[in-house]
């Protein structure tokens, strides 16, 4: 168990992600070897990651969180950030950092619609 | 008590923080990141500056960790000139220095194999001031402050 | 965070719970104490608890799972026990322990379809 | 060492288990449960039988915590006259023993609020041997083994 960082729950096709935890850049790093072993062992055609408890989400950490959706994607798995805190979405962008490969949404209910809209 | 006057003639008094963290390994980021958080909120900081602060702890931090292997991370209470209150955050390190400040400091250059090199542009921009000192051999110092809004 | 035992994600009215730690007596009661308070704080009217990761669950746990449901179910929410690992539902078929006031479901899937037909 | 000839003129010598596990607090209880699992697992049990002994390990300790505050689990490895593997588990406490022992083991007897009293009867349906020697004031000793099946 010690390299599985985050529960992850299987709905549909989709993985649910609630990360709650402290994202340091060692977690981080086993969050994305975690997600890539499960999207491919389940194959997942989506995964939602629930950021609503994380408090700070840096340029590495952005880094890594676009870095594992593009490897996603070409696992045939798109990534919806759900939930991201405003103050949060507010110091990314100025610090002129963006999400990339990644879709957003405010709810689980509109994460999963989003996907459903993908397929 | 650390006296450094070595880059650039720059001398920093670590007895002159409220707080001084150590930077040694990658779990001090985080610890790092939790105190200057900690006494950022108990400064009566918004919860928006209080995670700026955050943020820039963490990229200062890492930088430290990731090009210099260790140094420190400093923070203090200041009042500005208009009685405005102000938080100063410090990273020191004796690392490698860089040669090219300017270009450090654009958005989007990096030595680093995965990094975004926004770091340290996005800490200028997150702040109200920001002053880097950096001398190839001896080290890098960046010192940045950011008012405490009152709305 | 430290009363919080497991993570919980909203899903419409239902909460999905992943139950990915070890239930021993004090994380059991723990556990009840954290539900029931989410199930109060976000009007839950269904709870779904994932055990596929719970490979023991004795006398004890059984009780506290079924009183738990059963406060629940006092609050207006159903409760159901998700992926119960097959020699888990043995063992317990085996000591004579039934697990009251829950529904049960093999995936997570079929423990909404439950929860949607009871609204 | 701890040799035991007190209950019943019951005799338990610890020196005989493979596996001494002392119960004080709860915490103990998951590690006795963990510890036994694995012993199982590694003398080659399959797997729903690694959970009935696990199961039966959560019971006796808890028994043990609850009715006696502290006492020891031990297991070990036997052979049966019929060359079997055996797996034995021994609960001991010098705790309040038991007045009713016939009752205790019928299913749905309990002292606690909070019960089901399907602990001993439990673990006595998933063993297929069982044994429990109790003295009033004096203590309890449960007895219980598993063959291991090899299909
Ligand atoms: N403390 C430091 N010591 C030496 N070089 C540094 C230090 N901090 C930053 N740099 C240099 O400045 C570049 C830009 O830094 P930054 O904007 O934080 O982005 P990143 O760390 O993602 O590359 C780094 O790639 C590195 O070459
Ligand atoms: N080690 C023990 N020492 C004293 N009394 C015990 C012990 N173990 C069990 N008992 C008694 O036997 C009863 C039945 O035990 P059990 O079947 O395990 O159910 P429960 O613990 O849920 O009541 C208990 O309520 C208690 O009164």
């Amino acid at each position: 168990m010690s390299d599985k960082v985050v529960p992850i729950i299987k709905l549909y096709d989709y993985l649910i992600v609630p990360i709650q935890i402290e994202l340091d850049d060692i977690t981080v790093e086993k969050l994305q070897m975690q997600l890539l072993n499960e999207i491919s062992a389940k194959k997942a055609r989506g995964v939602i990651l629930d950021v609503s408890m994380v408090d700070v989400i840096d340029s590495y950490i952005s880094y890594v969180l676009s870095e594992t959706a593009a490897m996603a994607k070409a696992m045939g798995c798109h990534t919806v950030i759900c939930k991201i805190q405003p103050n949060v979405a507010l110091t990314l962008a100025q610090m002129g950092i963006k999400l990339e490969n990644v879709y957003t949404a405010n709810s689980l209910e509109s994460a999963l619609e989003i996907l459903n809209q993908l397929d | 008590m650390i006296k450094v006057k070595n880059i650039n003639d720059f001398s920093v008094d670590t007895e002159d923080y409220d707080l001084v963290l150590k930077i040694r390994q990658e779990a001090d980021i985080a610890v790092a990141r939790q105190m200057v958080k900690d006494f950022a909120k108990k400064n009566g900081f918004s919860l928006a500056d209080v995670t700026k602060i955050a943020t820039v702890v963490s990229e200062l931090s890492r930088n430290i960790q990731r090009y210099a292997k260790k140094g420190y991370i400093c923070a203090r209470k200041k009042h500005g000139k208009d009685g405005n209150v102000l938080l100063e955050v410090l990273a020191y390190d004796n690392g490698p220095g860089i040669k090219d400040v300017e270009l450090a400091v654009t958005g989007g250059y990096t030595t680093s194999q995965r990094s975004l090199g926004l770091g340290l542009s996005g800490v200028r921009r997150l702040m109200d001031t920001f002053k880097i000192i950096s001398e190839e051999g001896k080290g890098t110092i960046v010192i940045t402050e950011i008012r405490r809004r009152t709305f």
